[in-house]
Order: C-alpha cells, then structure tokens, then sequence
C-alpha cells in the first residue's frame, strides 16, 4: 500500500460554510454553532476534539440533516444535507447506543439492512462479520439491556458499519471502551477507511486518537460554539500502533493540546 | 388559523355525509306519508327538505339538532326543566364530584398497589373484574339501595360516575408509577431514601403523563357514569333524563340535542384536563 | 302529620293524574299526609324499591305484584283505581295482520321488565307459541316508543292507549291503516295500575288508617283531574321535573286515562281480578292461587 | 418479638386475636349452640402464640377458613345475627389478610415460588369477599329482591346453565367479539391514517375526542334504530366503543418513540413505512395493548347495555334488564357474575398476550417497587 | 503533606470473598463475577480496569446493593452491603448520567441533599461549590436535555459529590469528557480524596488514568467475569500531572497493559 498525505484526498464531501446553529431556550438562546467554516474531502478523517458542550455533536447532526443551521450555507457532496440523507450518503453512531429494546442484538443490527433491502443472506453475512468486528459474537440474541454499557455501544457501531456508507459519522464511539478495544478497533476502523475510501468524521476527547486516526483535526471551543483550529496531519496513511511514540506524532498532539486548552476557560482556576 | 382549517374541513366532510344520510334514513317514512297525503311526482329537492324537516325523524339534520339546542339553551331561561343547561348543570355538577372521588380513589388504590405485594396481587384482579360488572344494570339496584337508606340526589350519581372513573386512573398510575427506569430507581437506593422520598421525587413526577391521560379518560368517563346515573333515577333531572324522556316520546331531535350538550361538555372538561396537562409539563420542562 | 312514599310505575306523566293533582291541590295535606312521590323509569322496579323500604306505596300492575308476591315480596294490594287496561297491539295495516290468527311468521314487539305478562298470557291462551319454533311469533323486546313500528323492525308493537298509541296517530298513522287488538274488548285484560303495600305493615292500624285517608285523598285526586282535564294536564306538566312532559300530550293523556279509571270508587274488582289470577296461573307466572294478595280494609272504610 | 412480622403484619395479628377474645366474651352466654364458631374464637385468640413460637402461615389460612364456615353454619336463618358474629367476621378477615400479607412476602423473598402459589391471594381475597357478602346479606337481613346472597346466585346459576349459555352465546359470541375486532382494527387503520396526515390529524383528533365522549347509552338506541334489534346493532355499539380509545391510544403511541430512535431512522432515511413497522409500531406496542385491554371490559358492557334498547328475547343484557323487572334479581346476579367473568378472561387474555409481546418494556421486565 | 504508599491505608472498607453472581437470561446464564477476591482499605483509590462486560459495572452495582450476589460474602465497613447502603455509606455516579427529565441540573444535584435532609442554606452552598468544581456554572436553570451528553454526566459526578459519602463508587465517571477537563477534573477528585481520606472505587478504560489516580488497580477479565490482577501502586501519594512521564509511573502502566492483553481473548485476530 501506497503512504499518501491526507491532503492528496478528493473533491469536497463536507462544506460548511459561515455556518451558525443557535437553539433558543427558556432562559436565552444558546449558540451551538456561530462562524463554521469548513471542507471536508473524499478519503479525508477528521477528527472533532473540543470541550464538552463546543458543538460537536451539534455539527455532525446539522450534517446529518437531523438539526437545521440557522445560518449559513452547507452542502455534502454537493448536494442540500437533506438531499444527502435521503441519497443515504452515510452511517451514524450516536453517542448514545440507541439500540430498540424490542430487537435483540442481532436484530438491531440488521434494522438499517432491511431498510436498504438487503438479501437476508446478505444480511446474515455482514451481521457475522460486523459482530465478529466489535468482538460481540455469543450476545446476536441478546437485549439491549442484557448488555454492558460498552457492549451497547459496539453494537451501535457495528450497526452503523454493516451497510455501505461513504460518509461515516462518529460521535464519541469508543468512549466506553477499553484501550486494548480501543486500539483494536481504532485500528480496524483505519484499516477499513484505507481498504474502501469512506470519509469520516470522527468526534472523540482523546487526543492521542485523534492524532492517530486522523487526516485532519478540528478543533472546537465552546460558548459560542466555534471552530479554533484546523490542524492537518503529516502522518503518513499507513500507520502502525507504535507510530505514536514518534516526535512528528508528539508534536502534532501538543499541538492539539495547546489548542484545547486554549479553548478552556478555566485552566488552572479551582485548584 | 392552521389548527382552525383542517377541524373545519372534516366538519365541512361530516356535515355533508350527515345530510345525505339523513334523506337517506329518513326517506322511506317520508314516501309513506307523501304516499298517504297522496303527494306524488315530489321534486327531489322538496323531498330531501321535507326529510331533513320532520318532526320526528330517524336521523335529524344538524341544523335541526342545533335548533334544538339553541332553543333549549339560550332561548329558554336557566332555571327552566326546559333548558337543556339547567339539565347539563345537574350532570355536571354530579360528574364533578364523582370525578374528584374516582381520581383520589384511583391514585390511592395505585400507591397501595406498587407499595403493598398483597394489594398489587389480591386487588388488581378484582378491580379489573368490578369494571366487567355492567354499571347500566347494576345502577338502578345501586339507586333503589342507596335510596332505602335514604341517600338520593346527587350522591348516587357521584358514587356510579366514582365507580366508571376510578379505573382507567388506577391502571395509567400503577403503569405511571411503575414507569421510571431502573436506574433512577437505583440512584434513590443508592441515597436509601424512604419510600416516601421515592414517592414524591421519582414515581409521583414521573406518573405525571399517566395521570392526566387517565384524568382525560376518567373526566370523559365520569360524564358517562352520570348519564348512565340519570337514566336509572328519572327524578331530578339531568341530561340522562332527558335522552331517556326523549326516547319515551320518540323525540330524536331532543336526544340528539341532549346527547352533544353531553358530548360538547365532555370535551370541554377533557380540554381543561388538557390545558393543566399543559401548564404542569411547561412546569415540568418537558421539551417543547 | 304521617309521612308516606308513593313510587310511580313509570316516569311523571298523566297516567298518574290522580296522585300529582292531589299532591298538588293540597287534597293530602287536607288528610293530614305528607306524601312524596317519586317517579319511575324503565329501569326502576317498584316491587323492588317497596321491598328494600324506599317506599311505603306503590303503583304497579297485578301481575307483576303477584309475581312479585311469589317470590317473596309480600304485596297486598289495598285498591284499584284503573278497572280496565289501556294495552293494546297494534299492526299496520300493509303488514296484512288483520287476525290474530295471521300472527304467525311476524315479529311481534313486546315490553318486557315486568309488562309481559298480559302479552304471554294471551298468546298462551290462543295457543300460539312464542319460543321462535314454527307456527309461532318472533317476540322482540320493545324500546318504550313506536320507533320499531315506524322502521319496521316489528310487524305489531305494544301500545297504551293513553301514550304510544297517541304517538303513533301523531305520527301520521290512523285507526284506517292499523289492526288494533285491545286487549280490554278481547277479553284478555289483566288488571293495571293498582296501589300496593307490605303485607306486614296492614297489622299496624294507624298505617291502615294512613292508607285509607291516602286512597281518600288520591280519589279525590281523580275526580278533579278527570272533572278538569286542562289543569290536571298542566299539573302534569308542571310536576315533571324532566321537562319532558307536553301540555298537549298530557292533555290526550288525562282524556284516555279518563276511559279506564274509576274515579268515585276504588275497589277492586273481583271479577277482573279472578280473571287476571287465573291467567297468571294458566301461563305459571305464578304457581299457586295466592292468599292474602288484597285486602278490602281500606276500599271498606271509604264507603 | 419475632423478627418476621412486619408492622402490619403485627397490627393484624393483634386484631385478629383481639377481636377473637371479644367475640368469646360476648357470645359466652350462647355459645354452647355453635361449637364451631366457640373453637374459632377460642383459636383466633390462642394465634397470639405467635409472638413467642413460630406459627405457619398456613395456620392463619386454616383458622380464617375455619371462621368463614363456621360463621355461614350459625348465621341463624330470618333473624338478624348476633353482634358477637360480626366479630368473628371481623377476626376472621384480619387473619386472612394477615394470611395474604404473609404469603406474599414469603413470595417476595423466594421462600416459595410464584407460579401457583401467587394465585391463591386473588382468589382469596375473591372469597373473601363473597363471605362477607353472604354473611352481611343474610345476617343483616338485606332483602334478597335487592341484594341476594352469594349461596342464592350460586344455586340459580347452576340451575340456569342452558339458559346462561344462550344468552353468553347471543352477548359474548356474536355481538362482543366482532365488534371489538372490528372496532379495534378500525381504530388502528384509522390512527395510522391520522397520523399520516398532519392535516388529518389535526382535524380528526378533536372531533374523535368529542366523539368518544359521547356517551355510549346515547348511541345505542340510535345504533338499534339503524342496524335492527339483532346482533348487527350491539355490534355497532361495540364498534363505536372500542374505535376510539384505540385511536387515541395508538395515535399517542405513535409518538412514544423517542427523539434518538427517531433520529437513528431518519439516519437511514427510512421510508414512512419502514418506519412505521420498525419503530413506531413496536414503541406503541404498550399503548395499543393498554387499548385493548381497556377495549376487552368496554366491550362487554357495551353490547349488554345495547341490548337494554330492545332485542330478541335471548342476551345477558336482555335478561339482566328484564330479570330486574320480574323480580329474579338472583337471576340478574348470575348473569353479571357470567359477565364478570367472561369479561377478566377476556382480559387476562390480551393481558397475557401483552406480556410476551412487549416483554421490552420497563414495566413488564421488572420496576416493581 | 506526607509522601506514604497506597498499602499502608487504613482497615478494610470492602471485603468480598468469593463473590459471585449470575445473571439468568433467556439463552442461558451469563456469569457476570466468579470467585472474585479483593480487600479495599480506608483511603484506598482503586481503579478497576478491563474489557467491556468483564463485570465493572455488576461489582459497583454488588458493593452498592443493588445486586444481590449469587455466592459468596461481601461486607462494607464491617456491615452487610445493604446495611451499609442504609447507613448511606457511599456516593455512586452511574455509567449513565440517569438525571431526572423535570428538574432543572441544580434541582438533580440538590436531590440526595432534600433526602438527606440538608437544611435549604447548605444545599444551595453546596449545589454551588460542586457545579463550580464540574465547570457547570451558568446551566443551573437548565434541563438535562438541553445539555451536551459530557455536560449531563458531569452534572451527575456533581451531584454524587454534592454530600458526605465516605465511600465513592464512580462508574466511568469521565468517559465523555475531553482531556483537560478530564485533567482537571482527575487533579480535584485527587485532592478531594487527600482532603478527605475518602475511599474511592472507580472504573475506568484509561490506563494513565487508572494508574494516575490509583493506589490499588484491579484489572479484571470477562467470561466468566474475574478478577485477574491487582497491581498495588508505588507511586507517591502526592501526583503532580507531570508524575506520568516518569519511568515509574510507565512501569505500572506497562503491567496494567499485559494483564488487560491477556484477559483478551482476540488480541490480534479479526485482522
Ligand atoms: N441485567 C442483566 N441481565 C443479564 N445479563 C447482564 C445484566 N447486566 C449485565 N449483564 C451481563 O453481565 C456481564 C457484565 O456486565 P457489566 O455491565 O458488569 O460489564 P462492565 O464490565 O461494566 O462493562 P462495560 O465496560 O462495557 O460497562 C455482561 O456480559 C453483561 O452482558
Ligand atoms: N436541544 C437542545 N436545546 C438547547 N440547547 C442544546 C440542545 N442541544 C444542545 N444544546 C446546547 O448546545 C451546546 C452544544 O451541544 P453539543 O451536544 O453539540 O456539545 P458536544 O460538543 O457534543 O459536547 P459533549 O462532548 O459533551 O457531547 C451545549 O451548550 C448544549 O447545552
Ligand atoms: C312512555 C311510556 N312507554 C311505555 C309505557 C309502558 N307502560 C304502560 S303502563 C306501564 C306501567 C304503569 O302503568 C308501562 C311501563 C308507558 N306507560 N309509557
Ligand atoms: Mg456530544
Ligand atoms: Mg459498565
């Protein structure tokens, strides 16, 4: 496999542009997103870091047509998000597990498979596979609330992953999960990324994830929601686990962190 | 204006299919009594009118029943045995109390049930049972009982409104007061609270959306129990009465009249249930 | 002053002038009563409120007071104001019913809650069976009104001829275009409205007196209603507390009573009341002749 | 003090034992005449033992069923009963209750199990119920014209069957089953039509809600008047009865799906249908069998009242409404009693039905205080 | 302030011997602990690590009687676990933020003071002091469902340290949170619990947190859920956040890591 640099990547999947998203409240408008810019690639990852309540999932539904922008302009491969949806241009993972409890694992997996049509050996197949994917093979016939908060959330994932979307959105999917899991599945995800071009956006706190996922890392601050930083990795594609204990690696996370922490309010304040 | 159209179009659909069904029922009397004044040859428009003008018709026209309301309401003074008002107040006032009855009997049989194993297990069945029992042939009984030890008027009425009332609150706050999730459940152990502190803080709010659809049901409800009331106990008065007078003297237009007094009243207490629904969730923060 | 409940057998209306222009004319105060009267309905038994002691009189007729009297309800009845019944079947005549021999094969409307019997006892006595097999009538139980008539559902309804009957020529049908059975000009009359008590209660002399003074009172009633049948009409009226009861209505209603009660004597009539037991005992509605059913103390001291 | 006994419990027992001793005092002077209920009294008291020694539950079910014959043997027949019966009454119910009470914890706590055993409280607190009724009616004096004995119900339903049968057959068979299936199905094809349509639902939701506060005996002679004095009208009644709850339950079940599930779907840009089938028809899936159940007891007393407003001479609600007229109020009992329990089948049915299908939800998988 | 190792604390606060619990489902039992072991002393901070579904959550949920153990003993503080729950011996912040819909954030964390029976004063100095610590300040009067989902369990972690447990049981407390406020919030909970001498039991994915924070790491192993190591600290009680770049802190982390390895059962397949 060639080593690529992620800005070699495609046409615009994603663009945002001077995008602003505010919910009015009982007591004020709170102002999720103001001022978005941004344009996302064919084959691009990106990362979303930021203090919690920055925006960041208020981004990735205004994407995925589940919120309105209130402002601006944003168009996914071209196309009003509505459109987008509707052409089922990408797969979700919520940061919730939101698995029905009437369906067993299994089941809930193969929902968005028989939405799309799929054979029902299709469908068996790609549940196999995604289940044995997320490590959740002995739970197809299990509840939702038979299983432990992580586990719910790797059926989520592999539900979001059994169908063939261009456009991933991830909203925090491994929060739950254990390092070992974690690299495990980050891995994968990397591997699957390189194997099928899916562009993907990707929110998570870890910023080490990040740097190791990633082709480009935004970063959000909140109060307004705003982005802060867009921060284009140099790693090459093909990237081993121990590729974070190189310097490019470090700096870029520093990088990261500085821009983090810039967006904090309150650093060094209560101690 | 966009919730004022849509009712005012399926009105507009109802009132026409109404019409027609109205000639329609009312025609083959209507051709025995041209058939007997020897009219023949009637034009079709004549004829619709003279079905939707008769004096005792199987189906009156709306704007008959309407008349009749009127005349029984507003042309005719409060007081009068006439005024259909007089007579919806005497129901009103009857499915008011049994109303308040049913609903403090129903949450506290409820609380009694998730809080006691023996109750849950021995009432639940009886109550589901008590509700089998068709109130309309035990009412007259209940009347004539309650009579024999010298309760009439109004209490009767209450206590069979109470009886058709309390069920639908039992069973939406036994489910309402079941409804929070394990975990909030969890959380109150976790702080030991009292059962009480349970109550107040977790079930009671959480019963919430229960309570006022089972109030909605039961107020509607009650109305019923009244009615169903009235027609066993003609003294007194009450819009019951006047369906079943209405029936005696084959007078549909002064039972149609009755019956949506008795429906438009329903619909106005099960819109105050409503808008205390309302007032409450906004309380509450229930997400616009 | 002595206190007494009067239960009527059917709603506030004409059939009971009697009663409500006495009540209303002061005739039981003159006697020294204090009645109260409550009215009926389609769901309210008398026999049933009398025995559970919500009333000391009540109106009803003698073959459900014997019936009830069968089954353990002591009722005696202690006068007789109605000597003749206003019950009668009518059929129109497009139904081609015009004998009581054409029945078969139709559906005859009948009052049940207690109303039945007179319909049974004669279908018995013409030998006509009304369990639904062949050679006989399909029996619907009757709403109070004629509607099944007019929508017909029923070849032949039940009617009084103080009410139903009124509604049907108000209805547009005549004596030209219906068969009527009379039940009084064919024979078959049970004896109606009568005034009924406990059979314990005779024991008590100041109740007898109470009863006699009330029969008193009631004649009185029925004189004057039937002397002014326009005030007895609007006494009517205005005692409904329904509303429901029409001025016009209400005066047919006193004009028909009028042909069936006796106004200057309330005594029973043995010879009706032989007929109506045995008719009782010939379709066993009840299944002994029964003793004590009526006293003459009361009809007695009034001569 | 033994530790098992919760404070109920204890006030129970206490009850239970104290009126025991009062009934013997008081009945002292008569007692010779009824040594069954002298035992009863004398073992009601002698249940204070419990305190210091263990005592079987099953004890106090004994002595309760013991206080419960012992008292239909001596009710003493036309007179009013002594007052000290109604102590024994009274000792006798608390020892039952205290029995259920019991049971229930011993239930609770896994010491027995549930299946079958949890069955005995209903049942109990059924009979119960008919011993005091057979005891207050008879040894009260209550006249049988207006409320007879259990025992009295009991004999005419048993000499009445071929009857009772017709009548279920002409009530149940042909006017309650069709028209709650029919009712319901409408209901829902009519909800799912509503909810479709925004501006359907919009116009058709008030006026189902002022139609399904009509009252129900209104319709009736109305439905007689349209569809005959057979089965077709009580049909009808119970069509219009059952139609609405069912649409206003599902209409708001429709919507119980939360914003997440929604979103999830609206992800996969679902059609209406497959969203409707895959989600929004199973999250209704509690509200529509709460319809149904409430639909399983209307329905019944639906059709029985219809048939107050004329009908052939066969029908529960014919007999009941005529039975009251003729004075067989034993007979009027009998058929509520068929009522009754046709009517919790009925309802234990869609009950149980309920229970496999939604087994999902919090308040059938557990929750239970 | 004294430099002192993690065994020298006080006596034993949790004792399980044996422990275990199986969870009967539809297809079968799930084994959720088996024969677990473990002694927790007064001041310990232990973290508990290890796949999903290895039973973290069942343990917490043991220790805070709201599971019955299937065999085995468990005291608390010398009492049966529910006596201890009944002398409110602990605090526990859920995996899920289980916040109640109708009360506004600061009326949720107000909650366990109203059953606890704080007079109106302290409550409001409390719910003040807990939402600064969290960095909530300005959402008080806001629903949870108007809050970002690491908003929502921070208001929960307030909430439990809103009033005085001895013990804290704290399930994934800072999963959804970005890594300075994580930062942040691992420096206050440590200072908390030098403060108080508090005994913390906490689940968490992250190996520099487990090790940052601990005294005692229990790495534990799914199917049947067991404890497989207990890694006893020698870090220094007083942990400026710069303690995780030295060796010793790597050499605890690196032991964390293996013991994770090996309860893997798929470490490396799948690929
Ligand atoms: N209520 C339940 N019914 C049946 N099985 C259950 C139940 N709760 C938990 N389990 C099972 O017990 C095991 C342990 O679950 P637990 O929630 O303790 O895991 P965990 O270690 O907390 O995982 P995670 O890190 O994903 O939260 C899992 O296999 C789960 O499927
Ligand atoms: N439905 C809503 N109504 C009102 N305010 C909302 C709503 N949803 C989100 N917000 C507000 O919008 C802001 C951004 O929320 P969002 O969920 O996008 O944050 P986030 O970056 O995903 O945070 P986290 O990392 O905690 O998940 C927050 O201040 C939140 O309070
Ligand atoms: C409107 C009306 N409908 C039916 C009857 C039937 N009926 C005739 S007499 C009687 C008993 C009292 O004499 C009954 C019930 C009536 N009277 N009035
Ligand atoms: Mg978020
Ligand atoms: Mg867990």
């Amino acid at each position: 496999m060639e080593t690529s640099f992620a800005k070699d990547t495609g046409p615009a999947v994603v663009r945002a542009e001077h995008l602003g998203l505010t919910f009015p409240t009982g007591d004020g408008d709170v102002v999720a997103l103001s001022d978005v810019n941004l344009t996302i690639n064919k084959g691009d990852f990106v990362s979303f870091i930021g203090p919690s309540g920055c925006g960041k999932t208020t981004f990735l539904r205004t994407i995925a047509d589940l919120e309105k922008p209130t402002s601006g302009t944003l168009t996914i491969n071209g196309m009003s998000a509505e459109e987008a949806r509707r052409a089922r241009a990408y797969g979700y993972v919520f940061q919730a597990p939101a698995l029905y409890p009437w369906r067993t694992i299994e089941k809930n997996i193969a929902l968005p498979l028989e939405i799309m049509g799929y054979a029902p050996a299709q469908q068996a197949e790609r549940i196999k596979r995604t289940m044995d994917l997320v490590n959740l093979s002995g739970f197809e016939k299990k509840y939702p609330w038979q299983l432990s908060g992580g586990m719910q959330q790797r059926a989520s994932i592999a539900r979001a992953l059994a169908f063939d979307a261009d456009l991933l959105l991830m909203d925090e999917p491994f929060g739950a999960l254990d390092e070992i899991v974690r690299d495990h599945l980050n891995s994968e995800l990397l591997k699957l990324w390189d194997r099928t071009q899916k562009t993907i956006c990707f929110v998570t706190h870890s910023i080490p994830e990040a740097v190791y996922l990633s082709t480009k890392i935004v970063v959000m601050s909140p109060r307004p929601g705003r982005v802060t930083d867009v921060i284009e990795s140099t790693l090459p594609r093909e990237r081993p686990l121990d590729i974070r204990e190189t310097p490019e690696f470090l700096a870029i996370a520093a990088r990261v962190r500085d821009g983090l922490r810039a967006g904090h309010s309150y650093d060094g304040e209560h101690v | 204006m966009t919730r004022i159209l849509p009712v005012l179009t399926i009105l507009l659909a109802i009132l026409l299919f109404w019409y027609a069904m109205a000639v329609h029922m009312n025609a083959p009397w209507q051709t025995t009594l041209n058939t007997r004044a020897d009219l023949t040859e009637v034009p079709f428009t004549t004829f619709a009118q003279q079905t939707w003008a008769q004096d005792k018709p199987v189906l009156p026209a709306p704007h008959q029943v309407i008349t009749e309301i009127w005349n029984a309401t507003v042309a005719l003074e409060l007081s009068s045995k006439r005024s259909l008002a007089y007579h919806g107040w005497i129901t009103l006032s009857a499915t008011l109390l049994g109303f308040a009855f049913g609903t403090a009997l129903g949450v506290l049989l409820a609380v009694a049930i998730i809080h006691n194993d023996a109750s849950d297990r021995s009432l639940m069945p009886w109550i589901i049972a008590s509700q089998t029992i068709p109130i309309l042939a035990v009412a007259p009984m209940v009347v004539v009982g309650l009579g024999a030890v010298g309760l009439t008027g109004l209490v009767p009425k209450a206590l069979i409104s109470m009886y058709l009332s309390f069920f639908p609150v039992v069973v939406g706050m036994v489910k309402g007061l079941r409804s929070p999730e394990n975990i909030q459940l969890d959380l109150m152990r976790t702080y030991d609270a009292s059962p009480w502190q349970v109550f107040w803080k977790l079930r009671w709010p959480a019963a919430m959306p229960f309570l006022f659809a089972s109030m909605k049901v039961g107020i509607a409800i009650s109305l019923i129990g009244a009615v169903v009331a009235e027609l066993s106990n003609a003294s007194g008065g009450g819009l019951g009465v006047r369906l079943l007078t209405g029936s005696y003297n084959g007078q549909t237009v002064q039972i149609w009249a009755a019956l949506f007094i008795a429906a438009g009243l329903a619909a106005i207490l099960v819109a105050l249930v409503g808008s205390a629904e309302r007032l409450v969730n906004r309380r509450m923060g229930a997400r616009a | 002053l002595d206190a007494l409940t009067l239960q009527l057998k059917w709603v506030t209306q004409a059939q009971f002038a009697g009663y409500l222009v006495a009540e209303s004319k002061g005739f039981y105060d003159e006697e020294n009563l204090d009645i109260t009267i409550l009215p009926g309905g389609p769901n309210i038994a008398p026999e049933q409120v009398i025995a559970g002691g919500g009333a000391d009189i009540i109106v009803t007729w003698m073959a459900a007071g014997m019936a009830a009297r069968e089954s353990g309800v002591p009722l005696v009845n202690i006068a007789q104001p109605f000597k003749r019944s206003g019950l009668m079947m009518i059929c129109p005549t497009e139904t081609g019913i015009t004998e009581v021999a054409d029945f078969p094969g139709h559906t005859l409307g009948v009052w049940f809650f207690g109303n039945e019997y007179p319909f049974f006892a004669w279908m018995n006595k013409e030998g006509i069976p009304t369990d639904g097999s062949a050679g006989g009538v399909t029996v619907l139980q009757q709403s109070f009104d004629i509607q099944p008539m007019i929508q017909g559902q029923a070849d032949c309804i039940s009617v009084m001829t103080y009410n139903e009957y009124g509604q049907a020529l108000d209805a547009g049908y005549g004596p030209e275009n219906l068969t009527i059975f009379n039940y009084t000009e064919m024979g078959n009359d049970l004896l109606e409205d009568g005034l009924y008590v406990m059979e314990d209660s005779l024991d008590d002399p100041a109740k007898v007196d109470a009863y006699t003074r009330f029969v008193k009172a009631s004649m009185k009633g029925w004189q004057y209603a039937l002397e002014n049948p326009e005030e007895a009409a609007q006494i009517v009226v205005d005692m409904d507390d329904t509303g429901a009861a029409t001025l016009e209505h209400q005066l047919y209603m006193v004009g028909e009573v009028s042909k069936l009660v006796d106004a200057d004597d309330p005594a029973l009539n043995m010879e009706t009341y032989d007929r109506t037991v045995q008719a009782l005992l010939d379709q066993s509605i009840i299944k002994a002749t029964p003793e004590g059913a009526y006293t003459t103390v009361v009809t007695d001291a009034l001569k | 003090m033994r530790s098992d006994l919760s404070s109920l419990q204890l006030y129970l027992a206490l009850v239970a034992a104290g009126t025991g001793l009062a009934g013997l005092l008081a009945g002292l002077p008569t007692l010779g005449a009824a040594p069954l209920l002298t035992a009863f009294y004398a073992l009601a008291t002698l249940s204070l033992a419990r305190l210091v020694m263990p005592w079987s539950l099953w004890l106090d079910l004994l002595l309760a069923l013991l206080g419960a014959v012992a008292l239909i043997a001596s009710l003493p027949p036309g007179a009013a009963m002594p007052l000290h019966h109604w102590l024994a009454l009274f000792s006798a119910w608390a020892l039952a209750w205290l029995f259920v009470e019991r049971l229930s914890a011993a239930i609770r706590r896994g010491r027995l199990p549930e299946t079958g055993i949890g069955l005995i409280i209903p049942v109990l607190f059924g009979l119960a119920l008919l011993v005091i009724w057979e005891v207050v009616t008879r040894g009260a004096n209550v006249p049988p014209v207006l409320l007879p004995p259990p025992s009295a119900i009991w004999a005419r339903l048993t000499a009445e069957v071929p009857l009772l049968w017709a009548d279920f057959v002409q009530t149940f068979i042909k006017s309650v089953i069709p028209g709650y299936i029919i009712g319901c199905l409408a209901g829902l094809a009519v909800a799912i039509a509503v909810d479709r349509s925004p501006f359907l639902k919009a116009g058709v939701m008030p006026i189902g809600n002022f139609m399904s506060a009509l009252p129900i005996i209104g319709i009736a002679p109305i439905m007689v008047m349209w569809f005959g004095f057979d089965w077709q009208s009580k049909a009808a009644v119970v069509v219009a009865m059952t139609f609405f709850p069912m649409l206003v339950n599902t209409v708001a079940g429709l919507n119980a799906a939360s914003a997440i599930e929604r979103d999830l779907m609206t992800t996969y840009a679902a059609s209406y249908w497959q969203t409707l089938m895959k989600l929004r028809l199973p999250a209704a899936g509690p509200f529509i069998f709460n319809a149904l159940k409430i639909n399983s007891t209307l329905a019944l007393i639906g059709a029985i009242v219809a048939e107050f407003f004329g009908t052939p001479v066969v029908g529960m609600g014919f007999r009941i409404s005529t039975g009251v007229g003729r004075l067989a109020i034993d007979l009027v009992w009998a058929e509520i009693a068929v009522a009754a329990v046709a009517g919790s089948a009925f309802y234990a049915g869609v009950a149980l039905v309920e229970r496999a299908v939604t087994f999902w939800h919090p308040s059938v998988r557990g929750g239970r205080a």
